[in-house]
């Protein structure tokens, strides 16, 4: 870890595209087993270097004043009402030039290292994949490079390849947290945000917004998937079938729909879809009954396809009764075949 | 009064004093100032806020900022030297006024440096996105009708 | 709460038209009850300094990003309704000076007199600012009634700012100048009002008699909260009106 | 012209016994309520914020009972976002920053100086009632609806959120502007009204820590005011300087709340420095060691806190120099902090040590505020902190410092100056179990979050993913038990109050001003107008009687 400080600032500085870090690091199983950092899974190691440098350095001092403690209070405490301190020195300016030096040397260190690994933080390299993350309350979406089909809640990446992205929120501030990759940016809204990071282990990861963003900021999560390159070849993110439109559906619902619709009748922000659509007495699938609001004039509706694509894309149109007060954020641009998509899965929930 | 403040020395009263007549040993050594100073002081101030209106009627480019506020900044010493008594003030009180003015400008400077270093920065993108619920402002509209 | 006065300092009125003053009971001298409250104001002054400051940074940090807004939008406002205003400042902030020194000189009549003359000024001040405001209000740029009825997402109208004359089409928000010059504007004179009415209790308190050569002080904090007053404008004056 | 100004107070002292003290000198509501002597508003804000941290500590014991599951144990996600809200402000705004210098500082500054009272008492009131109108706007914002945008307020969240933030904003307002008024009080008690012969190096080091203090909350706080005013301006008529649909920028918000916040946390950590120094002095009955150098490093920290706050904001989208120049200028932070705790170790070391309770608070201020700093360092690193920055690390951090730190410190010198303040002394037994209990509790509480944090759990998670479970468990049962250990301080030291013992007249031993006036004190606070003639914690002119003789 000593040696990386004083090489070259960063490869990627130069923007030399060759030059892409590979990891430097032991495997990282080793440093889980008994770290207190998650597995390492990206090239900034940087941060565990540093990490746990400082943390060394934290128990070394941490003890050294415990034990200094323990002992003047043991050896020295009064024992009868009259006693006087062992010493009354009041100053010793050697040593209180040693306590000032000594620990400004070591924090120089620990910025110059930590400096040097944001280095590294901040230069995107060249021929790095350009990935898009918008993040909205509160969830989501990933745009992948030279792709139209977005993802929803969960990220594929190439291992061994430099994601980088650009981040936008449209919203409040959330944040991009990657425990495993070592990565964190907030997202602004009104400008573009960037991060970047090189995947270095297959595997599943975790991706949290680590900025509050108000009442789901905690289910505001997707899963990153590490995978080689034959897997990312087939376009994991592209996962709608045409033949089985439901499940895309189900896929959308639990991307955009879940944090403020149940399935099985309780109340959330939103109203339930359970008893969306109901299985009559021949047993085929109809629609259910709803009392919503139109305009502020409550009334009775039968529900149907048409009803639902108006409540996608313009949910002030009709308020579900008990849902009057709350807004719904409109989908205008939900492509027609993902929103058949939705529709087809509330029609799996009937009689459930 | 103790020998050990910071207002010490004015720590003898009135005795003695009062040959001054204006009885102003009782506050403290107080400066009181000539009404032709102060009327000069206004003059001034008077004449840099014309100064102030003219030079911003001639463009200097992006220095026209910079000099409104050094010309603000001298009519801003003038009121707080002399209408404002500091140049008779006790030390600490200089100290604690100015001071504001230098916290003032740690704000400053870390702020505005911040903003104007991130159109230099790879990360910090100063590249304007669409936010949710689009604000468009009315005169665009307008631009758009034209 | 009782404190026994027997140890308490007098200092004595310079003539029968005055009060004579009692120093507070915690303070051993005159004069350590004068710095001690003048130390105090000067405090409280800087904080007003650094609340101001608050507003001046976000006038110059977006001053730094959207220029030409802050320039187009320094043009609709009346450069030479704002030098008037200044120079009233000025004048009042120089009657407040001669205000304090007719106090320190136990001029009763004058300092009555200096201090009305402050008073007028901010009167005038303020006379003008409303005139400045309803101009802005009819051109669409601060609409005070709508002032509080927000801003429609669907529609993209921010009920305060219409700008129906167009003046500012063309740079991006238009609207942040003139937020930024209402703010600053009515908190300052906010500060304005407070200060007159600072003033005229000065005025109750010196048809009393209270001030005097041997007692000023409250004269003195308030004349420096006065200043303070006018320091902030000398700064607001060109950046707002003459900005470029 | 002539006055009278008499050089020596020439008042006769009363005698002693059955004597008149500042708590039954008068009596009746009014006599509390509209008293301008600094001793009865100590004792009011004392009550104040004690009220206000049981609160806060209340919000805390839900925010944890509800992280006992991963989907979350009791409210719904909103409710608990609310809860830890109020959490965070209560214990920020309501009790941390007021509760040394408004209780302790307004008891104890004055009687260290050997002054009557502080130099502005009607101020001194006023800021006691602006606490309390502030105290008012935060409950009324609960009754309005709550607040959930954390004790931040960041921008834009709170300015889209459709709950009381205006209402909580004007409280903080109002309390800022109590800060202040408190802040301004003491530097020119200090400046104007200390005793004769009481030099600035003879100042005992709470003084001096709380002058720093009060330095800090003079010049930051004002920016907090405007700030939370901006926030409020766009709530009300949308000025767009936040509001990043108005073309505002979300980053500058920030920048203006940790301008105050960052050197806020000085604000509420150098008067329990200032604590410790004294306590450490008097219950090693040794002088303080490296005294100049503890005393400028309060300045130093003071100073150098203005110019660190970037580092709240390593990962909030301000530009990469910046951070650079914001981490660099951290690191200086840890000096002063550094040379503070060592110095407080060579204090002890080959002193005569009284293990009694406000020591034994004191040793646990010393263990935690080693942790807490300590994990500050490793915060400071660039890109250590963002991996850490908004997790659990963090909140482990500052609730080292925060909790850990200030209110132990907070404990420590109600424990040590209660005898003084009140005349009665507390059930010592008790108060070593409670001590005991509250370390205990407060490490099982907050060391589990610190595993937690730098594995990744991020903060403010109303919900977490199932693998942190174990450790949110470990804090969730340490936090009952700092709950019942706090439960059973605050049961003796109110039981005291009614059948505590006599206390001494100095109980412990202290050289300085504050011991050498009657206990309780009187409503001057002293007989006689008293001089200093010898230095700072100089314990070879203690009178050892003076310990054990009853307070009168």
């Amino acid at each position: 870890m000593f040696v990386n400080l004083f090489q070259d600032p960063v490869n990627a500085a130069q923007g030399v595209a060759e030059s892409v870090p590979q990891n430097p690091h032991a495997p990282a199983q080793t440093i889980d087993a008994w770290g207190q950092l998650p597995k390492l899974a990206s090239t900034f190691g940087d941060v565990d270097g540093l990490f746990y440098f400082t943390y060394a350095v934290c128990i070394f001092f941490f003890v050294l004043i415990f034990a200094a403690l323990l002992y003047s209070v043991i050896k020295w405490h009064r024992k009868t009402y009259d006693q006087p301190a062992a010493s009354n020195v009041t100053h010793n300016t050697p040593l209180e030039v040693v306590w000032t030096v000594i620990p400004l040397i070591i924090v120089m260190v620990m910025f110059a290292w930590g400096f040097k690994g944001s280095l590294d933080m901040t230069n995107v390299p060249h021929g790095a994949r350009q990935y898009k993350a918008t993040a909205k309350q509160w969830n989501w979406t990933f745009s992948y490079p030279n792709d139209p089909v977005q993802s929803y809640g969960e990220l594929w990446l190439e291992v061994g390849k430099p994601a980088s992205f650009l981040l936008e929120s449209t919203d409040v501030l959330h944040a991009f947290y990657m425990p495993s990759m070592r990565v964190k940016r907030d997202v602004v809204p009104g400008r573009y945000q960037k991060v970047w990071f090189q995947p270095i282990e297959k595997g599943e990861y975790h991706l949290f917004c680590a900025e509050y963003c108000g009442d789901d900021h905690s289910k505001m999560y997707a899963k990153v998937h590490v995978v080689d390159a034959v897997e990312y070849a087939k376009r994991p993110w592209d996962q709608w079938d045409d033949n089985n439109p439901a499940k895309g559906g189900e896929s959308r619902y639990k991307a955009l729909c879940s944090s403020c619709h149940s399935l099985d009748g309780t109340p959330l922000t939103g109203p339930s879809w359970k008893g969306l659509f109901v299985k009559d007495a021949s047993g085929a699938i109809v629609g259910g009954q709803r009392d919503v609001f139109v305009g502020g004039v409550k009334e009775t509706i039968t529900v149907d396809d048409a009803y639902i694509i108006e409540s996608i894309k313009n949910p002030e149109a009709k308020k579900a009764a008990g849902h009057e007060k709350n807004a719904m954020t409109a989908f205008p641009n939900l492509p027609d075949r993902e929103i058949h998509g939705i529709i087809e899965f509330m029609k799996t929930l009937a009689g459930k | 009064m103790s020998a050990s403040n910071d207002n010490a020395g004015h720590g003898h009263t009135a005795s003695g004093h009062d040959a001054h007549g204006h009885g102003e040993l009782q506050m403290g050594h107080h400066h009181v100032s000539s009404s032709a100073m102060f009327l000069n002081v206004l003059i001034a101030l008077l004449i840099l806020t014309a100064i102030t209106v003219g030079a911003s009627r001639i463009d200097f480019g992006s220095a026209n900022l910079l000099i409104a506020m050094a010309i603000a900044s001298v009519k801003a010493s003038l009121v707080i030297a002399f209408f404002m008594h500091v140049k008779w003030d006790t030390a600490i009180n200089k100290i604690v006024f100015l001071s504001s003015f230098l916290f003032l400008s740690l704000l400053f400077i870390f702020t505005l440096a911040d903003q104007a270093t991130r159109r230099m920065d790879d990360q910090a993108l100063t590249t304007k996105t669409p936010v949710d619920k689009q604000w468009v402002h009315p005169s665009t509209l307008a631009e758009q009708k034209q | 709460m009782s404190h026994d006065g027997h140890h308490s300092v007098v200092i004595p009125a310079p003539g029968p038209e005055f009060q004579s003053h009692t120093v507070a009971h915690h303070f051993d001298t005159p004069v350590q009850e004068f710095q001690s409250a003048k130390l105090g104001f000067w405090l409280f002054l800087a904080t007003e300094i650094l609340l101001f400051g608050g507003l001046f940074a976000a006038y110059f940090y977006y001053h730094q990003m959207y220029h030409e807004t802050f320039h187009l939008g320094g043009q609709q406002l009346d450069w030479w309704l704002g030098a008037l205003n200044t120079s009233v400042l000025l004048l009042s902030s120089w009657t407040m000076a001669m205000g304090v020194r007719s106090a320190q000189t136990s001029q009763k009549g004058k300092l009555l007199m200096y201090c009305g003359l402050t008073v007028l000024g901010a009167v005038i001040f303020l006379v003008i600012k409303f005139f400045e405001y309803k101009a802005k209000n009819e051109h669409g740029l601060i609409e005070f009634a709508h002032l509080f009825d927000g801003y429609n997402g669907a529609t993209g109208q921010l009920s305060w700012f219409t700008d129906h004359d167009g003046v500012m089409a063309g740079v991006p928000h238009g609207h942040l100048f003139f937020a930024i010059y209402l703010t600053m504007t009515a908190i300052h004179g906010l500060h304005v009002i407070i200060g007159a009415g600072l003033i005229v209790w000065i005025m109750k308190g010196a048809a009393k008699g209270r001030f005097h050569a041997g007692y000023y002080l409250p004269v003195d904090l308030v004349g420096l909260y006065w200043h303070l007053v006018d320091l902030i404008w000398i700064f607001l004056f060109p950046l707002l009106y003459l900005v470029s | 012209m002539t006055t009278n100004v008499p050089a020596v107070d020439t008042h006769v002292a009363e005698p002693t016994s059955g004597r008149k003290n500042f708590l039954n000198c008068s009596s009746g509501f009014m006599s509390w309520a509209g008293t301008l002597d600094h001793k009865r508003i100590g004792l009011m804000y004392l009550v104040g914020v004690s009220i206000a941290f049981l609160c806060g500590g209340l919000f805390a014991l839900l925010v944890r009972l509800h992280l006992w599951s991963p989907e979350g144990a009791l409210f719904a996600n909103a409710d608990y976002n609310q809860i830890f809200t109020l959490h965070g402000a209560f214990m920020v705004f309501l009790f941390v920053i007021p509760a040394i210098p408004g209780s302790l500082g307004n008891m104890v500054l004055p009687l260290m100086l050997g002054a009557k009272d502080v130099a502005l008492p009607r101020l001194n009131l006023l800021s006691f009632y602006l606490w309390c109108s502030g105290a008012v706007m935060a409950t009324l914002a609960i009754i309005l609806g709550g607040f959930d945008t954390g004790w931040t307020f960041y921008a834009p969240y709170s300015i889209y959120t459709d709950k009381a933030v205006v209402s909580i904003g004007l409280g903080i307002f109002l309390l800022g502007f109590s800060s202040i008024f408190t802040g301004l009080n003491f530097i020119v008690t200090v400046h104007k009204l200390r005793a004769p012969g009481l030099t600035w190096f003879r100042m005992p080091l709470f003084v001096w820590a709380l002058y720093a203090t009060s330095i800090l909350q003079v010049l930051a706080t004002p920016v907090l005011g405007i700030t939370v005013l901006l926030v409020a301006f766009e709530r009300l008529y949308n000025i767009g300087i936040f509001d990043p649909r108005l073309g505002g920028d979300p980053v500058l918000f920030e920048h203006f709340f940790w301008f105050y916040s960052h050197p806020a946390v000085y604000i509420m950590v150098l008067p329990a420095f200032g604590i410790v120094s004294e306590l450490v002095s008097v219950h090693s009955r040794k002088p303080l060691f490296g005294y100049k150098l503890i005393a400028f490093s309060s300045l130093a920290i003071a100073i150098i806190s203005f110019l660190v706050w970037g580092h709240h904001m390593f990962t909030s989208g301000q530009s990469t120099y910046a951070m650079f120049a914001f981490s660099f200028l951290t690191f200086f932070v840890a000096i002063p902090t550094a040379i503070k705790e060592f110095s407080w170790v060579a204090t002890i070391w080959k002193g005569s040590i009284a293990l009694n309770s406000p020591m034994l608070y004191t040793l646990a201020f010393l263990i935690i505020f080693a942790i807490g700093g300590l994990t500050g360092v490793i915060l400071g690193a660039l890109n250590v902190d963002i991996h850490l920055h908004d997790t659990y690390f963090v909140v482990a951090h500052f609730h080292y410092v925060m909790m850990g730190s200030i209110a132990l410190a907070f404990f420590a010198g109600l424990h040590h100056w209660w005898p003084k303040m009140f005349g009665v002394m507390y059930n010592e037994t008790l108060a070593k179990i409670a001590c005991g209990i509250i370390f205990i509790g407060f490490n099982t509480t907050f060391l589990p979050q610190f595993i937690m944090g730098s594995r990744g759990m991020p903060r403010r998670y109303a919900t977490y993913v199932p693998e942190y479970a174990p450790y949110h468990h470990a804090s969730t049962i340490g936090a009952v038990i700092l709950g019942l250990g706090i439960a059973l301080m605050v049961y003796y030291l109110v039981a005291s109050l009614f059948s505590g013992k006599r206390a001494m007249q100095n109980q412990w031993g202290g050289v300085t001003l504050d011991w050498h006036t009657p206990t309780p004190p009187p409503l001057e606070n002293f007989d006689h107008s008293p001089s200093v003639t010898t230095e700072v914690y100089d314990y070879s002119v203690l009178d050892l009687e003076t310990t054990r003789t009853p307070a009168s």
